[in-house]
């Protein structure tokens, strides 16, 4: 057992898969480089001190690398590729989304694509280009699945069962949970440290966590706006407000068990989500929810997110975009008619 | 533009050959040709569902470049990949399943003409994306590289994918990390009604590729002998980890761009240059001029394949539909976790 | 006044923006070569014979001509830019989504992008790669307007609305809806023809049409679905269930006002959307009606969609990714308790 | 990779311009090292939010390159746009508020360090995704063609940017086009952490230009007046239509990455070096060399620069942010429908 951060657990889960199945190789910005950061934000860093040829640090080329880490799994290798920013998905979009998450559906089942992508996402203040949490984007692509870790624990786990999955596996992370030292420390970072297991485990794709129980409403949401929620539940709860705290950690595909489980106690649930609400996923999981158990509802499905913006640079703006414990803990006082 | 190769196919050139190989050739672009006129009146009847980019003119890339290659050798192909799948060993008959959307096609029918392959083959689905296939290649190449495995990989693209940033970005990392890849650029000298000349300022596109400090070759692409032996070439330096290469084949689609394109953007004058490039009748005369072959063997030939073709098609007309249970299949591969 | 299918209407919607604003002009593949097909669904045919300088025929390079689109709108020009196939703005995500949608905010207000993009989407028996409805990928991304028009009068008048608007526009067109002529007739297309004014006219980008009225349901959907929703309604007229038609058309920004009176009216909801249900336009539409009218609902909002797999081939599978009428009926019944 | 151009600015080189020219670009360039590391302290202490990405040691190609520019031209930029910034003449206030996060910056502080720019200056907001730029330059140069205007475009990109797709698809329709833009590449030797040698087969980037059929120089980027004589050679075959043109500036940079980066990458010997090539020093020498120009004039001007940077500051650091009021205006312009 060991206490970690974000980065390190990822970093030890790509570790431990590296040495375990040597068709796993990373494919990257900034990666493998002796001196380096270890990606953007750590993650990697050193890995090339015991994987000199599986580090495959890249141009500056992301539709290209995408691509290759594709066409590498096909032929049999399990490559991790990963963006420096979210926001460079959209560079990668067309690999992405008309290659790697359709290649095994166009092929009639013959081929696959065990390619594991990672984003770190979130808005900390960078400015517009470098903030953004495209979840919304790749949650409508059949073909590719989706998680989004809170804890250190779900890292590693998550990211395990990624490269296990034999599918294109999008990971996202957050800047602020990542914990990242030295140079690369984030300010306003919040911390998202887990006791690691010594032994082997994964997470399993497709089962989201409670984090807190509750008989009031339902909270589903997952990365940094799962600690908002359970921080919004903490001062809800003094006011005799018993909040469900449902991180959903994995988006596609998401658990309507767990979800519809605490729902159809709660009889209210409130999705919590970075980035613009239209068109984001919670307005899939409203609609879900709403589909599946509006029976139960008490009343309509809420969501807070951000405002339809891009994100600002200015630290009074940009925190007012990214959705925090008070609005969260006040839109459940309205959902609840206190 | 006119042609720009001599039309004969030089006799010491194919004296270098065995009979056996140069009707082989021979057979697999009428195979090819054959194969795409028939699919064009299956499609003209309405036989046929969806849209069709056919390749006759340009059987000579597909055949010299799959010639050079071994069996377990791998391609990748694009929105015009029929030819590219028979030369690759794909049969008439998977493929016309495939087109009709047959439960028994290369892709169960969910891929159709633009997606056709077979892995087994070492054909992946074709990628309709333009430009779209190559960063997938050089990624095959890639993984060939790191599992010290001799393969190599040919890629196929038309002249109007180098334009694509795709395209460079791929060949870079291939050419930087010495991946195992031949780009076989196919310059029909056009992309869709857009021609060669008005998507570039240079007579070539070659440099597109020594930009990234590799050998790339300007070739006669409707001599499937020059194909072949530049592709050998590459190929053999490719497999001594010296990749990637890459061959600018110099051709022309007698056909459409895709189904009922009359082709009016073309002048007459080129168009009827190049029929009489037409790759096919390069190599019958040089066949025959060499005098090893006889019309008549030419014929027999043809008539086995045109048999061959007619037999599938017959097959593919009545082979069954996917059902409704096969809507939601093949969409993930079973996961693997915990293993 | 003069009959005229998508395809026609847009043709003349361009030529007359391009005589009344000489900033106007096409940027794109296959578009004023002579001899050529004016683009691949005839949209701009022959316009390069009254517009030589203003039809620039590009490359293959849609990121590239995306962004120049963009660069050129900035200093002042009025470009339209499309993709020959919806699914291939994939490649020009960046430009789109990092460049175009947030150049204005991130200049605090002092730039402005007025750049139409055209899309032609829907499945049409090509396959995977050539099918997709990706209306989806923009919604949840702020500073782009989406508009989709499902007739011939409203095409015209939104694409001159779009040439006008001064931000970013996406026009998604369906191609079973084009009426293209000639060699690029499309099998299966549905009549989409209207009566087309002399005079110049617009349609305002953001309000929605209703069809037809009904009490009983509201039935909400664009493009191709738009018609199979009309379809639906008179079948079930027959059966004495009268729905109200609202062919939503512009989807960034959606008209809650005319979507939200009809609910209050009819107490149901059903949207239908061709496209994956997972992460579709349909969710966010569900998601904001129940929290803006879940207290006029009889029931919960429901949704015909495609199901969550890529565009297959097979007509027989193709057919069945589509929604249809017959599936909007039943839909509708099991709604109405029917 | 050590300089590979001699460290004296050649004496015959430096004769043929006016002392007061000499002085500017002096002025120029000592504004925006002094500016740069006047914020790296603001960074530092924890006074500025977010991240930054500056230019010291690579102010002769921001410098040069404007100079050679007339002030109604256009200049598009990256990441790391201080230097271009103010260069185009953007005054160390306006950015120092947009990194302070004020309403009042040149963005309304809704942009920050890495999207300042000017538009009435000529400078859009820089755009931070590598290569993102490229194609919006190009664009803009589209825009002067069609609308017969004299003006030309400046586009400022990395080495690291010449390996993504958008550089290769804007720069070939700047060639087919001719369009007028100088497409401005600083090579600094590294993308973040990677060294060039690692993401191109070849010596120099030239080649990913005259891939294009455009012409294309390789630049000693730390020697202003080369930079400004290139530059205004390549203005001037952008504005007689002979456009584009490419440059490849080969510099350094002296500071990390981004905050706080210990660039431990960057061999000693190489920032060594490096550092004896520092343009400003470089210009100081010749300058001395030359006679016209004294210790104590050089450090007038300095001072002088300190102190107006030192005011902008004070100012920057008291302006008020934006209020919540400001959050959600500016994502659309006013629809002009109806007119
Ligand atoms: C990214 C992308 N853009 C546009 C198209 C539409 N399209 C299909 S084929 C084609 C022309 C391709 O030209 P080329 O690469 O020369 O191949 P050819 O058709 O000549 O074999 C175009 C524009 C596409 N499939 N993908
Ligand atoms: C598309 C994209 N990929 C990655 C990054 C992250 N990133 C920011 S700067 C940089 C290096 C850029 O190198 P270069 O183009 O040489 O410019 P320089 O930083 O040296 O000025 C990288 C990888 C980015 N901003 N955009
Ligand atoms: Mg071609
Ligand atoms: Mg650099």
């Amino acid at each position: 057992m060991k206490r970690m951060g974000i980065a390190e657990a990822l970093r030890e889960a790509i570790a431990e898969e590296m040495r375990r199945d040597h068709r796993v190789f990373c494919m990257g910005e900034d990666i493998g480089i002796p001196g380096g950061w270890g990606g953007a934000f750590t993650v990697t860093l050193g890995l090339e001190k015991e994987f000199p040829d599986r580090m495959i640090n890249t141009p500056i080329a992301e539709n290209g690398f995408f691509g290759m880490g594709m066409g590498a799994a096909m032929l049999g290798m399990r490559p991790i590729v990963d963006v420096q920013y979210g926001d460079f998905l959209l560079c990668a979009m067309d690999q992405i989304c008309s290659n790697a998450s359709m290649m095994r559906y166009m092929s009639g089942g013959t081929v696959s694509v065990p390619l594991v992508m990672r984003a770190p996402v979130g808005a900390t203040g960078r400015g517009a280009q470098h903030a953004r949490n495209l979840e919304r984007m790749f949650l409508g692509v059949p073909g590719i699945k989706i998680v989004a870790p809170s804890t250190a624990y779900d890292a590693k786990g998550l990211l395990k069962a990624a490269v296990r999955d034999g599918n294109p596996v999008m990971i996202f992370e957050h800047k602020l949970l990542y914990g990242s030292k030295g140079p690369r420390t984030e300010s306003g970072a919040v911390d998202a440290t887990s006791d690691i297991p010594d032994d082997d485990y994964v997470v399993p794709i497709g089962r989201a966590a409670v984090r807190r129980e509750g008989a009031d409403v339902t909270i589903i949401a997952w990365l940094l706006m799962a600690h908002a929620a359970q921080a919004a539940a903490n001062v809800l709860s003094a006011e005799g407000i018993e909040a469900e705290v449902v991180d959903a950690r994995s988006l596609n595909p998401l658990d309507y068990e767990t979800i519809g489980a605490s729902v159809k106690k709660t009889g209210r649930a409130l999705i919590v989500e970075e980035g613009p609400i239209t068109g984001g996923v919670g307005a899939e999981i409203a609609a879900g929810i709403q589909e599946r158990f509006g029976d139960c509802l008490r009343t309509s499905v809420r969501r807070v997110a951000s405002p339809d913006i891009p994100v600002p640079f200015a630290p009074v703006l940009e925190n007012a975009y990214r959705p925090d414990a008070a609005r969260v803990a006040a839109a459940v006082r309205a959902m609840c008619g206190r | 533009m006119m042609p720009m190769f001599p039309r004969e196919i030089p006799r010491d050139q194919i004296a270098k050959y065995e009979r056996s190989f140069l009707l082989r050739l021979y057979e697999e672009m009428f195979r090819i040709r054959e194969f795409e006129e028939r699919v064009r009146f299956l499609f003209l009847e309405g036989a046929m569902p969806g849209t069709i980019h056919q390749c006759q003119g340009q059987e000579a890339t597909a055949v010299g470049v799959c010639q050079a290659l071994n069996e377990d050798d791998y391609l990748t192909s694009t929105h015009r990949p029929h030819g590219h799948a028979l030369a690759k060993g794909l049969t008439p008959l998977e493929i016309l399943l495939e087109l009709f959307g047959s439960i028994e096609g290369c892709c169960k029918g969910k891929g159709g003409s633009m997606h056709i392959g077979n892995m087994a083959k070492g054909m992946p689905p074709a990628i309709a994306i333009v430009g779209g296939n190559i960063p997938v290649a050089a990624g095959m190449a890639l993984a060939l590289k790191m599992q010290k495995r001799p393969q190599i990989v040919a890629c196929f693209f038309g002249d109007g994918a180098t334009s694509e940033g795709a395209f460079h970005e791929a060949v870079n990392m291939a050419a930087i990390w010495n991946l195992p890849v031949v780009f076989c650029c196919e310059n029909n000298l056009y992309g869709a009604s857009t021609h060669v000349s008005k998507i570039t300022r240079l007579p070539s596109l070659r440099q597109r590729a020594t930009a990234y400090g590799i050998e790339a070759l300007t070739v006669d692409g409707n001599n499937v002998l020059a194909v072949y032996e530049m592709a050998r070439t590459a190929a053999v330096k490719c497999r001594a980890g010296e990749g990637p290469v890459f061959l600018e084949l110099i051709t022309y689609r007698l056909t459409g761009h895709s189904r009922r394109d009359p082709c009016l953007y073309m002048p007459k004058e080129e168009r009827a240059a190049w029929a009489a490039m037409d790759p096919l009748l390069r190599l019958r005369e040089a066949l025959l001029d060499r005098g090893e072959v006889t019309v008549s063997e030419l014929e027999a030939v043809e008539l086995a394949v045109k048999q061959a073709i007619e037999q599938a098609v017959e097959i593919a007309r009545k082979a069954p539909p996917p059902t409704l249970d096969d809507l939601e299949t093949d969409v993930y591969a079973k996961s693997e976790v915990g293993i």
